[in-house]
Parts: structure tokens; C-alpha cells; sequence
């Protein structure tokens, strides 16, 4: 098969650090992003703007999250409003005439300033509680947005994005937002796949781990977790706004609502906690799961090959939505991500059975 | 001391065994492969250790048999398992129980919650009359006065010794046939160490309690056993009268640190290789 | 490498095509995307809603269609989520869908952006952007029937004319605390100037399930006639609430979202003299209603239980399909076939005094007014039925006109 | 013995002084007092439940003293967060091992270079540029102790498959790396066989020679404590019951009484 | 100030916090028991009000009878459900547990909805509608009623757990593994307080359904009952009752007087503020028992 590992040897630390060590990896690696490259030349407008789009900028917003949830180790239910705070930052700084790059930047930083607010929480909770406590906040953010006037856009709670431009690129067809939400998406899987060899991300799951142990190597958990939740609100928030001017193009509440945040977790969870790739699947599964669902069984139900009610068909998809995460959860607690390492690690020993690690 | 297990310990080899393990093999996780292949044999009213270092699979070897392996995703995949005559694998944890078989865990793992009098009654079976739970009960107010005392606080603040006293009380409340201690010294101070086994050891004669006790601490756990098996990669490499077991030459150099005259100063990094691995 | 390529590829593209695949009539179809919330905060109405807009669609088809082009309807849930809302509308537009109904107003609210650049007709009866009316602005959406702003100012005039007067009078606004629920606050603080009476808005927390505390503060505000402005579970709640309260029956007026499950939930005859606006008329003793219990209940084709034909809600679904296929029908025999986009917005600003054979009002859609009059009337419920106490009518217009444009320019400007 | 008497030199690494510390209503620490000299290894023993942990805990900063000093090497460091108390060279490992278990071996040692190191997300943005060099200088010390502490074979391994006296290794190793002047091993031997102790010991005295660690050792095997620590304070209840040379500490008849029971050698 | 205006809110509020403990009360029992926060009783509540529904409404029968085969029935949901998902999530983080009462929740609103209709339902109990008049204080009689049920089920809890049963759950509640090795049934006690959760969502549903209707709205009770379950003490029975008068009264008072003034329904706000605040200053809250932790 094209996985060999044997001839793959290190003899520089840099190099056994490597992010993809095994040459098939880097291959379809390449293959991948040659891929995305050219998505806006062989991909219908539909596919590109209704799957392609949500698809990376969800993924953005997972692996935003996957840094706080699965690195770090803190529990966030309230990461919509995080988004919400990047995309209306975003929104009003660009009303504001501030160019469009400077938006996303103030975007992050308002998001990680008011998510490290969040953070707090997490200095005296973990666990169940900090979910809840994220939760609460996520709630009291909503609450405000929808009742100042000012930030949610008066009696119709509704903002348009106003045109823009990224590095001198109008971002108004099609293929330019694709750019715009593929180049962010890389931006941030690389990031996180770097912090994950980086001390930075050691001292991360250190402080996830074991806190106590994590200080008396001198580190500072109380530190650790605020920067977790500043970074990751950070990336957040332009994921948020990204999402705002690349996508929704008018933003309202509701589109950061509260089960936006359970989806959010949801992708991280399924797609394997604190993997990358599982962000990549867990993001698909969530965002586009109900979707061909829906479609898949409207397309049934046109010829009547299903003779129930479309009450009940409208509200399959929610169920087999639910039974399919709790399939996840019971099958595979480590998500899609470990589905795909055992389907890796099935390639990189065959024609053997058994993998040594 | 060093005379009373000789002294009380020979159970005939002869008769059906209390328990019996043949060949048992267990797999965690379906990849890692704890134990390969154990057999091993007590008789009622015996008190047995199982010896060896740490990882060797003592204590899961304890798990296969009081049937506590799911919760660590372990599954015995080969051999067999019998208690009084009967299959065991098929039973669940609280039927062996009721069986008469009871497991101390290591590390104790009492009910913190709950003041040591519930501890017991919580260990004490559904449907078994009042009137013996009270008596239970004081029998283990007997063997650990300090409990009593101390019967109504919160459980979780007892001092590690008293714990380990309580688990051990809990485990007596299910009047098992066979108790399985594992690591009960862990972090006790020597004094307290003492006090415990020759708490159990008094049990096993006056209460006809098999004993099988799972321990790190070789010197102390020969002092008081009748029998003992040594683990050793998952595998019994060594099984004899305690007696014997402590004259062994390997047994001495490897488990009990040569009779105390180790100079830790010089110690080398490399050793002589036991003779039962050759 | 390139084998799975291929392979990747012929799978999406033969998914797409098994998805996209519809039956093929003999004349062209015609597409209405039924694109609504089947499943989270609309279901309160979507079932019945949707099935009148379904029967009605069957009742043109067996009756031969719009010029002997059938009409196809593209159904989805969109479980309220913009996403798989956007989702839905940009694989019905590329099915060829010429008009789109969200029915649900965030869905909505984040489609109109697209719409006006795709084309696309979106009408958004009852539910939307109240400034869609503005047709200059969002030339191809249209509410086609009364807004909440005119919701607002018809009941403030019924009270006016048949309930002794505003003036001096202390109204309260009960709402839901959310956008939809303030809508018509600005309308009804200019018509509290205008007429010189006081206003009060109470806010429960949305579902609306729980309102007692607002309640009780409201009773010791004692008002004179109490306006509810909610939608689903909490409208019956607060109807409930108000006659605990001791505020009468024909005192009790309601936003359009009063039908008759809240009636029957809230029980016995509590309801009786309760006034809401209503928009369309209820009952199956319309024509237009009689042709689809012929046509479609009688032979088994229609779409969900036989119960629901006349309800409220089934009735404005059967209105808001009557303009559309009217609008469709002016079209086609204006401009022909194939419909387009363009040509049914055309269409829909010819459409004249068109009242769906006497169900809803006379409307009259222009170019620059999608609202098509603000028309409605006030029924009261007799323990039975909506019986309507007025004929059709709108009320202070200008009011509504002012915020309309306001919020027009607002949109103009990004909001 | 007399390579040990060497070692130690006369300057005070750690000084505690009448440190006192209370749970709710119950004194856990009833003033305790000692001094810990430079390059000795001080033994600290005590039956279970007698203040040993709390006294280290105090030391690195869990829980600080409610009264009483804490000085290392003539600085006062009660009061500090643990993380500063590290980051002044004071590194410990615990009576459970305290690994972190989602990490590789390699990965965990590498943790202790930590406060030598420049976290930053940025840098990880640009690692290429910015964070490479840093990992790959400090992975050269971190090789260092894992040949020191024979860890070469584990290296790669994720650290919770390991067994248990590796793992006490590994942690040994990830405190190591911090270089610190004092170190404090919780219970290292716990849970050993001899053979594993008497790894152990070679490998805490090798350290010790390498690196000029001054070092307080918690330990219930009285054979190890004998045989290593120059001297050594006895706690019981709270309280310090004997205090001097290893041997004479633990020969005093108050320890005998409450501590090692009477029918056991203490050598 | 007036008076009776805040002995109203009072009263309906500790009411209306009383029925918020009937969902708490399922989430407490089965948190107890087995450690898992059940994020989908409320959804649990929904298909209990569906059921009641059904027997009633569907089939006809009288609602008292509909009453008792639904706990028979929802005793049966709870048990079935912990046996086939639950229990084997065992030993997983507690983020996956969350994750997987969340798709359970997901589950059955496509369930109930989907099978039974997804308008709204009424279900009449056959209470009066109209309240009782103290003075110029009036009293939500179905909130009375539903007050009074959630006492007694909170008491019942109380008195059961005091039981030899009662004590073993509260050893499973300690430690699963050495339950299990002192032959306790953890499976058993597990099921049961599912099977008892899954009653007091009949009691919840039957009460919630009587007041606003049957439809999926009754999932959002989830909030308030994670309010009162986190004011209380996850683990404490004694805390459901006292956390929903609390939960109850705070967010009736506090809503009556600020509302006016910001124009907004603030209740939500207060429960927000109140999971908020008891986390970050007492995160086990009043009652719930703070763990031993020893470094």
C-alpha cells in the first residue's frame, strides 16, 4: 500500500518533530490542499457557498474550540457567544469605516478580552460546573445583545456586512469568501497544530492534566487557563466574524444562539477531543449530517416511497441527529478522529493485523 | 513472629479447593495483555499472598476473579474461574459477592460520603435480617474498636490506617467465604502495617476466612501467610509454603531486599539475572 | 491517486443528481420552495400553515395548474437554523425555484440579502422584516399582508372605534422579549401621542411559558384593555393569565398568532369574547376552501388530517399560496412562460384587489407597496369560532408608512 | 558514608521556622522548625497522617502557612504561588505520580525545561521562524537526563502504558530538568519491590552527583532512609519528634514508640 | 412599596419554584446515583407530558389512570435508557456524558414531537383556572397544586433515600467500583433512580403540560431546573426544595420590580446570574457535599 514507514528515520530533533513524519501523510496532505485550492473551479456554486463555506468556517470555529476544550482541558458551552461577540465587534468596526483587516483583529480582541471574562469562572470550576457556569454567560451575552438596540441593529435585530475588501481582494463573488474562510481555516489548523508541539501547548495539557503538578514545574495554571480562554475566544471571534461577512452577510441573535453552542461542542466531541482532523469531521457530522438528511429523505418522500407524515419525516433527521451522537459516544468515545486513526493505522501495517502502537 | 505461619500452615493440598483459577488470561482494552496464563489454588481456610512487583498483575489477577475488570475495560479472554466448585466468569460482581467472595480494593475506597456505620450497612445484603447486621456489625466493632468510635463522622475523614479498617469491616459484613485484600499497606506506616495483618490473620483463624492477600511489601506479607505465589510478567514463576518462600535465595536478593543488608550506597546499576526467568 | 478522484467525483455528482432528480410534467413546472421549520420554534403553526399552502398548491394542479404548468413544491425543514436555511434556499434556487417561503423570521431575515441579488421571490406573510413592505427597497420580498405595525394600529383603532375610545385610556402591551415582540412598540408610542393615550409594554422571557410575575405587575397597573404580542406556547399563557388577573375577556386583544389551539388549550369556555386580529378569514365556509375539501380532502389527497381544513392557520397557508399562484398566474399571461424570478415579482405588483374569493382582504400589491394595503379585522372567539366583529380594514397607514421607511433606510444602510 | 559528608556544604538551602498550619479546626502542622544545608539529602518521616505532605505542601506553596516562615536560601518564599516557588528552584514530585497522562514521555521531561522556556501562541503561529530553535536547544539538556536516568527506551512512549516505577523515573527526570538546587521526592520508593528500590536510590544518588541537588526525601522504608539521608526529622501528629542524624533520629525511643513498632530492625 | 404586590410575587414565585423542583428533582436522583447530569430530563418531561397525553387524549382514558401508565411507562423509559446508553459510559469524562444525554435530548424531541404531532397540546387536569383570592393577593391554583406535588415529591425522595435501598444508592452515589465489590447491584441502584427520575417527569410533565400546553417548549424547563439543581447542590435532595423556592422567588420578585424599569423580561437574567454566582462562590451550592480532595 502507499503507507510505509520503514526508510523514515530521524537524525535531527527538528526533523522527529516533524508534523508529518510519515511521507503517505504528507502526500494527502498535499493532495488535500491542492484540493481546497481548486474547489472553486470544479465545485457547483452549491456545493461551494452551502457546504464548502459553512463546512471550513465551522471547522475554524471547532478548532477554536478544540484548542479551549481539547487542549486546555476547559469546558465551554457558551462558544456561540464568543462568535457573536467577534461578528458584531467586526461589524461595527467596518460601519465604523475601520478597514476590513483591522476589524477581524479588533473582532479577536474584543472576543478574547470578554472571553477571558469567561475564563474566570474557570479559575474556581471545572467539569460539569464550568459548563454550566459557560452556559450562564452565554445566556447573559445573548440577553444583552438582544436588548441593546444599539449593538443588535434596532427593531429588526438584523446587521447587513457592509462590502469589504481583505489585502486589496473584494470580497464579494463566491470563490473570494471561499478564499477568505479557507485561508483563515488554514491559518488556524496550523496554529493548532503547532501549539500542540510548541510549549506553549505542553503547558496547556499540563495545566489540563494535572494543575498541581503543572505548578510546581512552574507553571502557571491560573496564566494558563486565562490565556486558554484568550486565545481560543480570539480565533473565536474572527471565526466569528468570518462567519458574519463570508457567510450570513447579515447578522442576527439568533444565529448564535444557544444550540449553536452545543453543535459547536458537539463537532469538537465527536469529532474526537482535541484532535484536528476530528475537528475537520466533527464539523462536517454536525453542520451537514441534518442537511443531507433532510434532503435525502425530501428526496423519499417526493415519490411517497415513505408513506408517513411530513410532520414525522421533518423530524426524523433530529432523531437519527441524536441516535448518530450517541452512537459516536458509545462506539468510539474518541470520536471520528480515532475511527480515522484506526483506518490509518489499519494502512500503515497492512497487510498485517497488528499495530504496534 | 517468624514462626506462626509455619506453625498454622498446612491445609491439606487434598479436597476440592475454595478457589481455583486455571489459565486465566486477561486483556485490557483488547491490545494490552495483563495477565498470561495464572493458575492458582486456595483452600478453605488458607491464608495466601500473591507476591511480585509492581505491573506483574496482582491486582488484576484480583479483579478476574471478584469480576471487577469492566470498569478498566479488561475482559478475561481464556481460562477458568471456580469458587465452591462453581463457574464464576459468568456470574457479575455483587453475585460472587453473594457468593461469599469479597474484594478489598487497593487503595481502600471506602464510601467517603457516608459515616462507617453506613459504610457497613451499605455493604450488609438487601435482604438480610436486621438482627444480623447488628450482630456483624459489633464483630467488626470487635476486630476495629477505633472504628466504633469514630462510627457516626463522615468516612472520608478518617486517618488512612482507620480506612483501611473500615474497608476491611466492609467486606466482613458480606460474610464472605473469601477475602481478597490488595495492597492493604499501601502508605501505612510499618506500626500500622502490623497492626493490620495481624487483624487479618486473627479473622482468618477465628472466622475460617480463606485469605488471599495481594502485596508489595514480601517481608511483612510472609510473616503472617501460609502460602505464597510470586507473579512475576503476568505469569506465576514461583509458588510455595511461605517458609520456603522466604529462604529462597532469588526471593530474598529481588523481594526482600537480602535480609535488610543491602548497601544502597553501591548498589549497581546492573544484576544478576533471577533464575526462574532463565 | 486519480481513480479515487474520479470515483469522489462521479459519487458527488450522481448525489447531486439523485437528489436534485423531480418528476418531469409534460409543461414546465413551476417551483415553490417551501423552505419552513418543521421541528423547533414554528411549529406551532408550520403544520397547519403547511398544509393549507400544500392543499391549495394540489387543488391548482388538479384543476389544471397555472396555464397548464403544474406547480412543484420544494419542501425541507429548516429547524429555524439560517444555516440549513440557506442551505435549502441555495439548492432550491438551483433547482429553479421562482419563489421562496421560509416562514420563520430569522431564516428569513438572513435569506434577504440573497434574494434581492438572486432574484428570487420571498414572500414573508406574517412573519419577516415589516419594512420589506417598502418595495423600492426589497423589491423582491414581499409580506403581502398586514404588518405587525398595521396589526398594531388596527387593534389600537378598534379599541378606538367599538370600545369607547383611547382617549385617557392605559393600555398595556404584554410582548415576548424579543424583536418580534417590541416591533410594535414605536407604532404604538406615536399612536399613544396621536390619540392621547397611555402605554405600557410588559416583557415575559421568551418561550413564554411562565409569566406570572409580569402579571402581577400588570394588574395593579390596571389597565383598560390589554394587547398581547406573542406566538405559540406563551400566547395561551398569557390569555390564561389576563382572565386570572381579572382583565375581561373582550378587553383581551391579540397579535394575529391566536388560534384556535390556544382556545382549546386554554380551556373550556375561558376564552370566549378574547379578540386577536386576524389577517385571513377562518372557517371552511369560504369558497375557496369548499373547492379544496371537493377536490382534495374528499378523494384522500390531501396533505395531513382532515381536522385542520379552516383552521387559522390553514387558512393564511391557503392565502399566502392564493396570491402567489394568482401573482404566478398574472405572470405567465402577461410575460409567459417560462416563469422567472423578475417576472413573478412582476406579477405580484399587478395583482389588484385580489381578496382569494373572499377570505382575506381586497390587497392590492404596487411597486412600491408590498404590504398590499395593511388590511385585517378583529374576530373575537364565541367558544366555537373566530366570529369577525369588522369588516376589512386598515388603519393609520401614515404611522406605519413612517416606520416603514425609517426602517427601510435603515436597511439601505446595512442595518 | 564519607563521600556524602563531602557533598554537603555548610550554606542553608531551606529554613522553616515554627510553621504552623490548620485544616478547618484541625492543626496539622504545629510549628514545625528545620533546616535543610546544601548538597545533603534530608530525610522526612513520620507515620501516616503525621504532616509530612502538609509540611512539603507548604514548602512548594499548596498550602502556605498560616504562620511561620518558609526562607530558601535566605529568601522568605511563604505566601508565593507554587509556580513561583519552582520557578526560584525548588522542584518536587508526588506521593501518586503525577504525570501528564495525555502526553509522551519525551513530551512530559520536556515540560520541565519549562520555565527556561518562551510559551507564546504566537511563536507556535510561527514556528518555523520562531519556535523550532527553542525546542530543538532544549531538547539537548532534556537527552541529558533521559541518558542519566535511562529513560532511552520509553522515550516515545505515551507516558500512562509505562509501568509505575518508570513513571516515578519519568517524574524524577521532568523535575530534573528544571534544574533545581532542591528537590523534594514524595514517597519515591512507594509501591516498589527491592529491585525497583534499589534502582531507585542509584538513581537518586547519580543525580544528586551530577547535578548538586540538595534533596528532602519522604519515605516509609527505613532501610532506604538509613542508608542515603544525612540526617533526618521525624513527624508525628503534627509535630517533630526527633530531628539529627539519620540513624540517631530514628533510634530515639519516641520514634520507636509511635512510628516503627518494636519488633522491627530499623536498620 | 406595595405590599401585597411583593407577598404575590413571593407566594406564585415559591410556587412556580416548587414545580421548577419537580424537573430538578429527576436530574438530583439520577446525579446522585451514578454521577451523569442528566441534560436530558427535560426532554424527559416533554415525553412524559406526551405520554399523559396520549393515554388522555389519543386513547381516552381517564387521566388519572393516563397519570399512573405513564409513570409506569416513564419508569420503564428511564430504566431501559440507562441500561442501553448510560451504563456504558461508564468511566468516560464527564464532557462525554453531557455530550450524550444532549443527543438523547436531541433524540426524543424528534421522537415525541415527530410520532405524536409537533403542535401544541393541551392537557386538562381538570383544575380551575380562575386563582384563589387572599386580600388583593392572588394565588395561581395550578402553580398551588403543582407547589404542593413538588413538595411531597421532594419529601418522598428524602424518606426513600433514608432506606436500606437508600443507603446502598448513596454508596453507589460514592464509589461505583467499590460498590460493586461489596456486592452491591450498581446496575440495579442505577436503574431505579433513572426509573424514579423518569416518574418525577410525569409529575413535571402532567403539571408543566397543564399549564402551557404539550409541545416541545417543555425541554426548556432544563434551565430553571439546572438553576435550582446547581443552587442546591447537585447531589442533595434537600437542596431541590429549598434552591427552587430560592430559584423561584428570586426569579418572580426581581423581575416584578426591574422589568418595568429596563423594559426586558429579566427572568432568564436572574437564573443566568444565579447558576453564575453559586458557582463562582459556592460551587457545590447550599446543600451538595464538597468533595474530599487531598493533593
Amino acid at each position: 500500500m502507499f503507507y510505509r514507514l520503514s526508510g523514515i528515520k530521524h537524525t535531527r530533533y527538528a526533523s522527529s518533530r516533524a508534523l508529518w513524519p510519515v511521507t503517505a501523510d504528507r502526500r494527502i496532505m498535499q493532495l488535500l490542499v491542492a484540493l481546497a485550492l481548486l474547489a472553486p473551479f470544479f465545485l457547483s456554486d452549491l456545493y461551494l457557498t452551502s457546504y464548502m463555506l459553512p463546512w471550513l468556517i465551522w471547522t475554524a470555529a471547532a478548532l477554536s474550540l478544540t484548542l479551549l476544550m481539547g487542549m486546555a482541558g476547559q469546558l465551554h458551552f457558551g462558544f456561540a457567544a464568543v462568535l457573536a461577540i467577534g461578528a458584531y465587534t467586526s461589524i461595527h468596526l467596518t460601519r465604523a469605516g475601520v478597514p476590513f483587516e483591522f476589524a477581524l483583529l479588533g473582532a479577536g480582541l474584543m472576543s478574547a478580552f470578554i472571553g477571558v471574562i469567561f475564563g474566570a469562572a474557570a479559575l474556581r470550576v471545572k467539569g460539569l460546573y464550568l459548563v454550566m457556569a459557560t452556559l450562564a454567560m452565554q445566556y447573559l451575552v445573548e440577553w444583552v445583545i438582544i436588548n441593546v438596540p444599539a449593538i443588535s441593529g434596532g427593531a429588526q435585530a438584523t446587521l447587513s456586512t457592509p462590502d469589504v475588501t481583505f489585502l486589496f481582494m473584494p470580497l464579494q463573488s463566491d470563490a473570494s469568501l471561499y478564499y477568505m474562510a479557507l485561508l483563515w481555516t488554514v491559518v488556524v489548523t496550523l496554529l493548532l497544530l503547532n501549539i500542540k508541539r510548541t510549549s506553549f501547548g505542553r503547558a496547556l495539557v499540563a495545566v489540563r492534566d494535572k494543575d498541581f503538578a503543572a505548578a510546581v514545574i512552574g507553571v502557571d495554571p491560573v496564566r494558563y487557563k486565562l490565556l486558554a480562554f484568550f486565545a481560543a475566544s480570539f480565533l473565536g471571534g474572527v471565526t466569528g466574524a468570518i462567519l458574519a461577512f463570508c457567510y450570513y452577510q447579515a447578522v442576527t441573535p439568533e444565529q448564535f444562539g444557544f444550540n449553536v453552542s452545543i453543535q459547536l461542542v458537539a463537532m469538537v466531541l465527536v469529532g474526537g477531543l482535541g484532535s484536528v482532523i476530528g475537528a475537520y469531521l466533527g464539523a462536517g457530522f454536525v453542520l451537514l449530517l441534518p442537511i443531507v438528511l433532510t434532503n435525502v429523505l425530501a428526496f423519499l418522500a417526493t415519490y411517497e416511497w415513505i408513506p408517513i407524515s411530513f410532520n414525522l419525516i421533518a423530524h426524523i433527521p433530529l432523531m437519527v441527529y441524536g441516535a448518530l451522537i450517541i452512537g459516536v459516544l458509545l462506539y468510539e468515545p474518541l470520536g471520528l478522529a480515532k475511527i480515522y486513526d484506526n483506518l490509518r493505522k489499519y494502512f500503515v501495517v497492512w497487510p498485517f493485523r497488528h499495530t504496534q502502537s | 513472629m517468624q514462626n506462626t505461619a509455619s506453625q498454622t500452615a498446612p491445609v491439606a493440598d487434598a479436597g476440592q479447593p475454595l478457589l481455583e483459577l486455571a489459565n486465566v488470561e486477561v486483556i485490557y482494552d483488547k491490545v494490552f495483555l495483563a495477565i498470561k496464563g495464572v493458575s492458582l489454588k486456595i483452600h478453605k481456610g488458607q491464608m495466601i499472598a500473591l507476591l511480585g512487583s509492581n505491573g506483574a498483575g496482582k491486582s488484576t489477577t484480583l479483579k478476574a476473579i471478584s469480576g471487577l475488570l469492566a470498569p478498566e475495560r479488561g475482559l478475561v479472554t481464556r481460562g477458568a474461574l471456580s469458587f465452591q466448585g462453581q463457574d464464576m466468569l459468568s456470574l457479575s460482581p455483587p453475585k460472587r459477592v453473594a457468593r461469599g467472595l469479597v474484594h478489598v480494593l487497593e487503595g481502600r475506597r471506602i464510601f467517603e460520603h457516608l459515616s462507617p456505620e453506613d459504610n457497613l450497612l451499605a455493604a450488609y445484603a438487601t435482604r438480610g435480617s436486621r438482627q444480623r447486621y447488628q450482630e456483624l456489625k459489633e464483630q467488626v466493632f470487635n476486630y476495629f474498636p477505633r472504628l466504633k468510635e469514630r462510627a457516626r463522622s463522615k468516612a472520608g475523614y478518617l486517618s488512612g490506617g482507620e480506612q483501611q479498617m473500615l474497608a476491611i469491616g466492609r467486606a466482613l459484613m458480606t460474610e464472605p467465604e473469601l477475602i481478597m485484600l490488595d495492597e492493604p499497606s499501601l502508605g501505612l506506616s510499618p506500626l500500622l502495617v502490623q497492626e493490620i495483618f495481624q487483624i487479618i490473620r486473627e479473622i482468618n483463624k477465628e472466622q475460617g476466612v480463606s485469605v488471599l492477600l495481594v502485596e508489595q511489601n514480601a517481608a511483612a506479607a510472609l510473616e503472617v501467610v501460609d502460602y505464597a505465589y510470586l507473579l512475576e510478567n503476568g505469569h506465576v514463576v514461583m509458588s510455595a509454603d511461605a517458609a520456603v518462600m522466604r529462604e529462597n535465595p532469588d526471593v530474598q536478593e529481588f523481594y526482600l531486599g537480602g535480609s535488610g543488608k543491602v548497601d544502597y550506597l553501591n548498589v549497581k546499576h546492573y544484576r544478576r539475572r533471577k533464575r526462574w526467568l532463565a | 491517486m486519480k481513480p479515487f478522484t474520479r470515483w469522489l467525483a462521479g459519487m458527488a455528482g450522481a448525489a447531486a443528481l439523485g437528489l436534485s432528480g423531480t418528476a418531469q410534467a409534460e409543461k414546465e413546472p413551476i417551483k415553490f420552495a417551501l423552505l419552513q421549520d418543521f421541528t423547533a420554534v414554528y411549529t406551532f403553526v408550520t403544520d397547519e400553515y403547511h398544509q393549507g399552502q400544500r392543499d391549495y398548491l394540489r387543488l391548482v394542479n388538479e384543476t389544471g395548474g397555472i396555464e397548464g404548468h403544474m406547480i412543484e413544491t420544494i419542501v425541507r425543514d429548516t429547524a429555524n437554523e439560517p444555516q440549513r436555511g440557506l442551505e435549502a434556499y441555495n439548492r432550491a434556487r438551483r433547482e429553479g425555484a421562482v419563489l421562496v417561503d421560509f416562514f420563520s423570521t430569522p431564516v428569513s431575515r438572513a435569506a434577504v440579502n440573497r434574494v434581492l441579488s438572486d432574484e428570487v421571490v420571498m414572500i414573508t406573510a406574517l412573519h419577516g422584516r415589516g419594512d420589506a413592505s417598502e418595495g423600492e427597497t426589497f423589491p423582491f420580498v414581499f409580506p403581502m399582508m398586514a404588518t405587525y405595525w398595521s396589526q398594531a394600529t388596527v387593534l389600537a383603532d378598534y379599541i378606538d372605534q367599538h370600545q369607547g375610545g383611547l382617549e385617557g385610556k392605559r393600555i398595556a402591551l404584554v410582548h415576548i422579549d424579543s424583536p418580534f415582540g417590541r416591533e410594535p412598540i414605536p407604532v404604538l408610542r406615536d399612536l399613544a401621542e396621536k390619540k392621547d393615550f397611555e402605554l405600557r409594554a410588559f416583557a415575559y422571557p421568551s418561550p413564554g411559558t411562565e409569566q406570572s410575575a409580569t402579571w402581577s405587575d400588570l394588574r395593579r397597573y390596571r389597565p383598560d384593555h390589554v394587547i398581547i404580542w406573542g406566538a405559540g406556547g406563551g400566547q395561551q399563557v398569557s390569555v390564561r393569565e389576563a382572565i386570572r388577573n381579572g382583565i375581561r375577556q373582550e378587553n383581551i386583544l391579540s397579535v394575529v398568532w391566536l388560534a384556535e389551539t390556544d382556545a382549546r388549550n386554554v380551556g373550556g369556555n375561558h376564552m370566549n369574547g378574547v379578540k386577536r386580529f386576524e389577517a385571513v378569514g377562518t372557517g371552511t365556509d369560504h369558497p375557496i376552501i369548499q373547492d379544496i375539501m371537493e377536490h382534495v380532502i374528499e378523494p384522500g389527497r390531501g396533505q395531513g388530517s382532515a381536522n385542520n381544513v379552516g383552521t387559522t392557520y390553514y387558512n393564511i397557508g391557503v392565502a399566502t399560496m392564493a396570491v402567489a399562484v394568482e401573482a404566478a398566474r398574472l405572470a405567465m399571461q402577461e410575460f409567459g412562460a417560462p416563469l422567472t424570478g423578475e417576472k413573478l415579482r412582476d406579477g405580484f405588483r399587478m395583482i389588484e384587489n385580489f381578496d382569494a374569493r373572499g377570505m382575506m382582504p381586497p390587497i392590492t400589491i404596487t411597486a412600491d407597496d408590498h404590504q398590499g394595503g395593511g388590511y385585517g379585522r378583529v374576530s373575537a372567539w364565541n367558544g366555537e369560532a373566530w366570529e369577525p366583529l369588522t369588516d376589512w380594514y386598515a388603519a393609520h397607514q401614515d404611522i406605519v408608512w413612517e416606520e416603514i421607511e425609517k426602517d427601510a433606510a435603515g436597511f439601505r444602510e446595512g442595518r | 558514608m564519607t563521600k556524602t559528608q563531602e557533598i554537603v556544604g555548610q550554606q542553608t538551602v531551606l529554613e522553616c521556622e515554627e510553621v504552623c498550619r490548620w485544616f478547618g479546626g484541625l492543626q496539622a502542622l504545629k510549628g514545625i522548625s528545620l533546616t535543610v544545608r546544601e548538597g545533603e539529602i534530608f530525610g522526612l518521616v513520620g507515620p501516616n497522617g503525621s504532616g509530612k505532605t502538609t509540611l512539603v505542601n507548604a514548602v512548594t506553596g499548596f498550602y502556605p502557612p498560616q504562620q511561620g516562615s518558609i526562607r530558601f536560601l535566605g529568601e522568605p518564599i511563604n505566601g508565593l504561588r507554587p509556580h513561583r516557588i519552582a520557578q526560584k528552584g525548588i522542584a518536587r514530585t508526588f506521593q501518586n505520580v503525577a504525570l501528564f497522562k495525555g502526553l509522551s514521555v519525551l513530551d512530559n521531561i520536556l515540560l520541565g525545561r519549562h520555565i527556561f522556556m518562551r510559551p507564546s501562541s504566537l511563536a507556535s503561529l510561527f514556528y518555523w521562524w520562531w519556535a523550532q530553535k527553542e525546542e530543538v536547544a532544549h531538547r539537548v539538556k532534556v537527552e541529558e537526563v533521559i541518558d542519566l536516568l535511562q529513560l532511552e527506551s520509553v522515550r516515545d512512549e505515551p507516558v500512562d502504558v509505562i509501568p509505575l516505577g518508570m513513571q516515578k523515573r519519568v517524574e524524577l527526570a521532568r523535575a530534573l530538568c528544571a534544574e533545581p538546587r532542591f528537590l523534594v521526592l514524595d514517597e519515591p520508593m512507594a509501591g516498589m519491590n527491592q529491585e525497583e528500590k534499589e534502582y531507585m536510590v542509584r538513581f537518586i544518588l547519580d543525580a544528586r552527583d551530577a547535578m548538586g541537588v540538595t534533596m528532602l526525601l519522604i519515605e516509609h522504608h527505613m532501610d532506604v532512609v538509613t542508608a542515603i539521608c544525612n540526617r533526618a526529622v521525624v513527624l508525628n501528629n503534627g509535630e517533630k519528634i526527633a530531628e539529627g542524624p539519620t540513624r540517631e533520629a530514628i533510634n530515639d525511643p519516641a520514634v520507636v514508640a509511635a512510628y516503627i513498632g518494636k519488633t522491627q530492625d530499623a536498620a | 412599596m406595595d405590599i401585597q404586590f411583593l407577598i404575590e410575587l413571593i407566594i406564585n414565585g415559591a410556587l412556580t419554584g416548587l414545580m421548577y423542583s419537580l424537573v430538578a428533582l429527576g436530574i438530583v436522583l439520577i446525579y446522585k446515583s451514578s454521577g451523569v447530569p442528566n441534560l436530558a430530563q427535560g426532554a424527559m418531561v416533554m415525553i412524559a407530558a406526551y405520554l399523559i397525553w396520549m393515554f388522555a387524549h389519543l386513547l381516552g382514558i381517564p387521566i388519572v389512570f393516563a397519570i399512573l401508565l405513564a409513570i409506569v411507562g416513564m419508569f420503564l423509559f428511564g430504566m431501559v435508557t440507562e441500561r442501553l446508553l448510560l451504563r456504558k459510559m461508564v468511566g468516560q469524562p464527564i464532557i462525554m456524558v453531557v455530550m450524550l444525554t444532549l443527543g438523547l435530548e436531541s433524540l426524543l424531541r424528534g421522537l415525541g414531537p415527530g410520532l405524536l404531532g409537533a403542535s401544541p397540546k393541551s392537557l386538562d387536569l381538570g383544575l380551575d383556572m380562575m386563582p384563589i383570592i387572599v386580600g388583593d393577593v392572588f394565588i395561581n391554583r395550578e402553580y398551588l397544586v403543582g407547589g404542593i406535588i413538588g413538595g411531597l415529591m421532594v419529601a418522598g425522595a428524602l424518606l426513600f433515600f433514608r432506606t436500606r435501598i437508600g443507603t446502598k444508592l448513596r454508596a453507589v452515589s460514592d464509589d461505583h467500583v467499590s460498590s460493586w465489590s461489596v456486592g452491591i447491584s450498581v446496575e440495579r441502584a442505577v436503574a431505579i433512580s433513572w426509573g424514579l427520575a423518569g416518574i418525577s417527569a410525569v409529575a413535571a410533565g402532567a403539571m408543566w403540560g397543564s399549564v402551557q400546553g404539550v409541545d416541545w417548549t417543555l425541554t426548556a424547563l432544563l434551565f430553571p431546573a439546572v438553576a435550582v439543581v446547581i443552587l442546591g447542590g447537585l447531589d442533595s435532595i434537600y437542596g431541590v426544595f429549598v434552591a427552587g423556592l430560592i430559584v423561584g422567588i428570586l426569579g418572580s420578585v426581581i423581575p416584578g420590580y426591574v422589568d418595568p424599569l429596563v423594559g426586558g423580561g429579566t427572568r432568564d437574567v436572574v437564573t443566568s446570574l444565579i447558576i453564575l454566582l453559586t458557582i463562582i462562590f459556592r460551587p457545590h451550592g447550599i446543600f451538595g457535599r464538597e468533595d474530599i480532595e487531598r493533593v
